[in-house]
């Protein structure tokens, strides 16, 4: 498809219409976007007062932690998984595995649905809680009721990308190791990890992604959670603070952006995000 | 010389292996390897060759009751990360995470040797393969060919007591195996070192064994120097496996060999029988009483010689000929064998 | 990796622990959640109710068919995008390669920001048909509006996989149906798409599960939109009708979960949704 | 005898090729085809045998000024779906989502040709190619060398004018390459058709070319029958590229050619000079006047020949014995050429 004589294309041109159309649908939105966070009472210098302004600093910030912490706990949590899962055959193996798409199923709204009802006021950690230490647990409306939704919803999807990367490892490389006097620690460290970190670089970008720009699941479990998405909601919708609303949103995208391309550039895959 | 090896005898008694899905791999196998031998296990896939090597590398135990000795030590229990075997496998097997030294130096880095000597001896071993100028690249610079000799400078950097080799060269194409068959060959007889070699290729297991063990369904089929199984290969598939071997039907009786297309001499007890040869064996010859008729099927140019296919009495045979003459299909000829040649497989089935 | 001796894996065994809880931290939940559905006034029959009652059925109907319609339109959009930037070289090809991927950037809330922007009041296809028409054409308040984003949130994924699949289509198999005769369109129907079938199997069933579950972009665009995730909102936070929203969830959940296991089994590829 | 072919002589007349990078992978080449010739384009990759191909096939236009004649008549702008030729790859492109049956009845479904007629004439290629009894398998279920046959049928189920093999063997392996350059030796003959067969192995293209191309840097560097080519190489790069050559410096004088190592007789004009010879030409005689002193530095048992490599003063020399005789590293051997086999290939540089 390369070294092509151009007219063997002629009837592609046919396409350029459909090609500008297509940029122009993606390029419009973008700019009018940027324009508009420039369009506040101080003009463009509107994207520096967020880091300035405390109450967005502080979305922005409590955000990134999230992303990061989520991301952190995914990767950990999916990789000790996902070599189990690859390197033991064991009975319900295969149900286990197909059991464990189920949650990508399920939209955000339902994920914090489902952390209210496990760490919510009525839910099932309180009552366990409860039953053994007298306290109640509940977590659900807070930070840390977030996170257990977008662990949740990301250790699935991260646990099949390791797996099928882990599945793909030349068993050969395992055993030169090992044949060179390398112990299990070492070969994990020296030729496991190394093999996997193109697979844990993509699904981290996609993880992170997912964890700065997830609305449903914040919505649901509390409307005081501090996160970006519901702070560009608030400004935009309660406030009518558009030119904010536009600078947050524009700053949100650039971030996961900014991941999504250092992903893609250190692992050559194309690494795509889930919002 | 370098010091490369500490070389050790190698005897596996009634090893077997059974898979867990129940598949017998391996039937009870006694097998002695010299120090220093090269050794070359060679059979088609399936046939248990590369289950031998890695019960011998520890990467497979044998069944209980097979015992794996190093210079009579019994080494069985002890696996693969303590027995001080190198490797190479046809997929190379580098680390892509490491430049070409590190890969060399991987063995003494865990051994934690200090780090001149690592580099030192990493060096030492790049030299020894003359590919002392990859030293600094990444693996994915490199060729097959620069891939597997990196893989042998690998193996041999921690000393081993004996080098396994599992199909190296089967990843590589026809021109560059050769040169590195060459070079493995001298490298084999230079280092003096205790090696196993496992291949498909009797081209290869031919040139590189100082004995062969033809292996066939888990069991060993003949085990004896390249010359012997190529001049008397004890069974049929040992004669079918190496190299090209003609099966004529006829009849043995009066000191001949009696076929639909003439008799030629072959002094064996008379009855059906089954006579084999080389095609490097038989010459296209005049008319004569010794000679059986032929007409030519196909004669293809490769240079060298010539490859006549041709059908004696409904039978293929093929005649390798470096004669510079030219054969047309259909052309009738006569075939002489010499007596000595032939090779009896046994009374017909 | 396959047939190797047991204790091999002596240490793994250590990792047992860690899938029990992983198991179970999966299964409680999603159980929970089932039994949750059969827990209102009519038990598990008010999985049937949802069927029956016009609202929820409505609900679930528009859902499906906002869902399927975005599938389509994006589909079409992206190989005819795709095919055309795998097939031409053009300056400026790899940078509008690149900024494809931006719209993955952002979360739910800002795409339904950008339709506002576009397709709202003071928007600027307003403006443009005003201009034009005399009469300003607003749809982002609406299923359209939703549709919209959809879209414009789905065709950047959905024509990088078509990119990735199109580059390894061997080039040999046009040539030889061209050397047996094939015009230019029989190559198309009879090569190229049957070759992209699976990318677009797969694409097509995360952007389908997508559209199911996205709830950000309906809830910045009008909270009178009635797709199933606001609907399962509105029942979960404000009726407080938590039987019926974990009915709903349910359903939700199982009907994207098949579309995402038929497009992995016809597909053969590891497909994930996103939410 | 099924009709298959509609063969032509293809002529192309100055095609060159530069691609839009600027590189020239093609310079002006003239070449003449005969109907129902068999002509093999051969050479390393990159020396331009593909592009050839292609400009033929009407997959890649020559330069301006370039013109590819079908009996006479000028095809140049007919596009490859015009031009009926059948193409045969080394990846096989077989439509993975058509049966093996659809796969070859395509052409004639393009051609809107009744059902009936589609599979009869479907199944008849199949009988052709020995493969009937996978009409209705999935190309996934078919091994290489099936799939391969079914290329070929599919190539041929149109009647083409033509039919143009682009490196078909080189994804098998030894063996299976082997058996199907024998079957396509013979389709080819039997049905005549005009074939041109791209590939690097100088062994097939010796065992299936009518007459051979040689190719180097998008240059034509010898035509002529495979004999004429191993025989009589006209120029250095043929004789490294065309099986093992020798090459000896020495000096002509006096009707012998006078190495450090002793001489042998040659008449050649006077003059420092280099002698080539094939390995299978020279041999190992007693020491005589008219023999080199050798040293054997290798010898390889390769079960029909053995392998030698030997130094003669210094430089590497291989010769193939027929001979049962073993000999050892180091041994000091007799070497004899004889003057009718050695190569002049022009003053030394």
């Amino acid at each position: 498809m390369r070294a092509r004589s151009r007219d063997d294309f002629r009837h592609l041109l046919l396409l350029l219409p459909a090609g500008i159309v297509f940029a122009a649908f993606f390029l419009v939105p973008l700019g009018q976007l940027f324009l508009i966070g420039g369009s506040g009472k101080s003009g463009y210098a509107g994207y520096a007062d967020i880091l300035v302004h405390p109450k967005y600093l502080r979305s922005l910030v409590s955000t990134l932690a999230l992303a990061a912490a989520t991301t952190v706990a995914t990767l950990l949590l999916s990789t000790t998984a996902g070599l189990f899962l690859v390197r033991n055959a064991f009975p319900g193996r295969a149900l286990l595995v197909a059991m464990l798409t189920l949650p990508l199923a399920f939209p955000g709204v339902v994920i914090g649905f489902m952390v209210i009802m496990l760490a919510g006021r009525q839910g099932l950690i309180g009552d366990v809680t409860q039953a053994l230490t007298g306290e109640k647990l509940v977590f659900a409306y807070s930070m840390a009721g977030l996170f257990m939704g977008y662990v949740y919803f990301s250790v699935p999807r991260t646990v099949l990308t390791i797996m099928a990367s882990a599945e793909k490892l030349d068993p050969r490389l395992e055993e030169a190791a090992r044949s060179l006097g390398a112990s299990r620690l070492r070969v994990l460290a020296d030729v496991i990890l190394p093999g996997l970190k193109p697979a844990l670089l993509a699904a981290g970008a996609i993880c992170f992604a997912t964890a700065m720009g997830a609305f449903g699941t914040a919505f649901t479990l509390a409307t005081r959670i501090d996160v970006l998405p519901m702070t560009i909601y608030t400004e935009f919708t309660l406030q009518a603070n558009i030119a904010v609303a536009a600078a947050l949103s524009f700053v949100l995208g650039a971030v996961t952006w900014a991941a999504l391309a250092l992903a893609r550039t250190a692992s050559g895959a194309t690494v795509a995000a889930a919002g | 010389m370098t010091e490369v090896a500490r070389s050790v005898a190698i005897k596996l008694r009634s090893c077997s292996k059974t898979f867990p899905d129940g598949t017998k791999a391996l039937q009870p196998l006694d097998l002695d390897v010299g120090a220093g031998e090269t050794l070359v296990i060679l059979g088609p896939s399936g046939c248990g060759k590369t289950t031998t090597l890695r019960i011998i590398a520890g990467l497979d135990e044998p069944d209980p009751g097979g015992k794996v000795l190093f210079d009579g030590e019994d080494v069985t229990p002890v696996p693969i990360e303590r027995r001080d075997v190198g490797i190479v496998f046809q997929s190379y097997a580098l680390f892509p995470n490491m430049s070409v030294r590190e890969n060399v130096a991987y063995g003494l880095r865990v051994r934690r040797r200090p780090a001149a000597e690592q580099r030192s001896r990493a060096d030492e071993m790049l030299a020894m393969m003359r590919i002392e100028a990859l030293a600094d690249r990444r693996i994915d610079q490199l060729s097959g060919g620069q891939r597997q000799r990196v893989a042998l400078a690998r193996a041999l950097a921690i000393r081993p007591r004996a080098l396994l080799l599992d199909e190296p060269l089967t990843a590589l194409d026809a021109k560059l195996r050769e040169t590195l068959r060459v070079e493995i060959d001298g490298l084999l007889r230079r280092v003096g070192i205790t090696a196993i070699y496992v291949t498909h290729d009797q081209a290869e297991a031919m040139a590189l064994g100082d004995r062969i063990v033809v292996m066939e369904h888990g069991r060993v089929a003949q085990i004896g120097s390249p010359r012997e199984i190529y001049r008397a290969p004890k069974s049929r598939f040992v004669a079918d496996f190496i190299g090209t071997m003609n099966k004529l039907p006829g009849r043995a009786e009066a000191g001949r060999f009696v076929t639909a297309a003439g008799s030629i001499p072959w002094s064996r007890e008379a009855g059906a029988a089954e006579a084999a040869f080389r095609p490097e064996d038989a010459r296209i010859v005049p008319a004569g009483p010794d000679a059986l008729r032929a007409t030519v099927t196909t004669s293809f140019f490769l240079g060298d010689r010539t490859r006549l296919v041709l059908d004696v009495a409904g039978t293929a045979v093929t005649v390798d000929s470096s004669e510079r003459a030219a054969w047309t299909r259909g052309e009738a000829v006569h075939l002489a064998v010499p007596p000595q040649a032939l090779i009896d497989l046994g009374d017909r089935a």
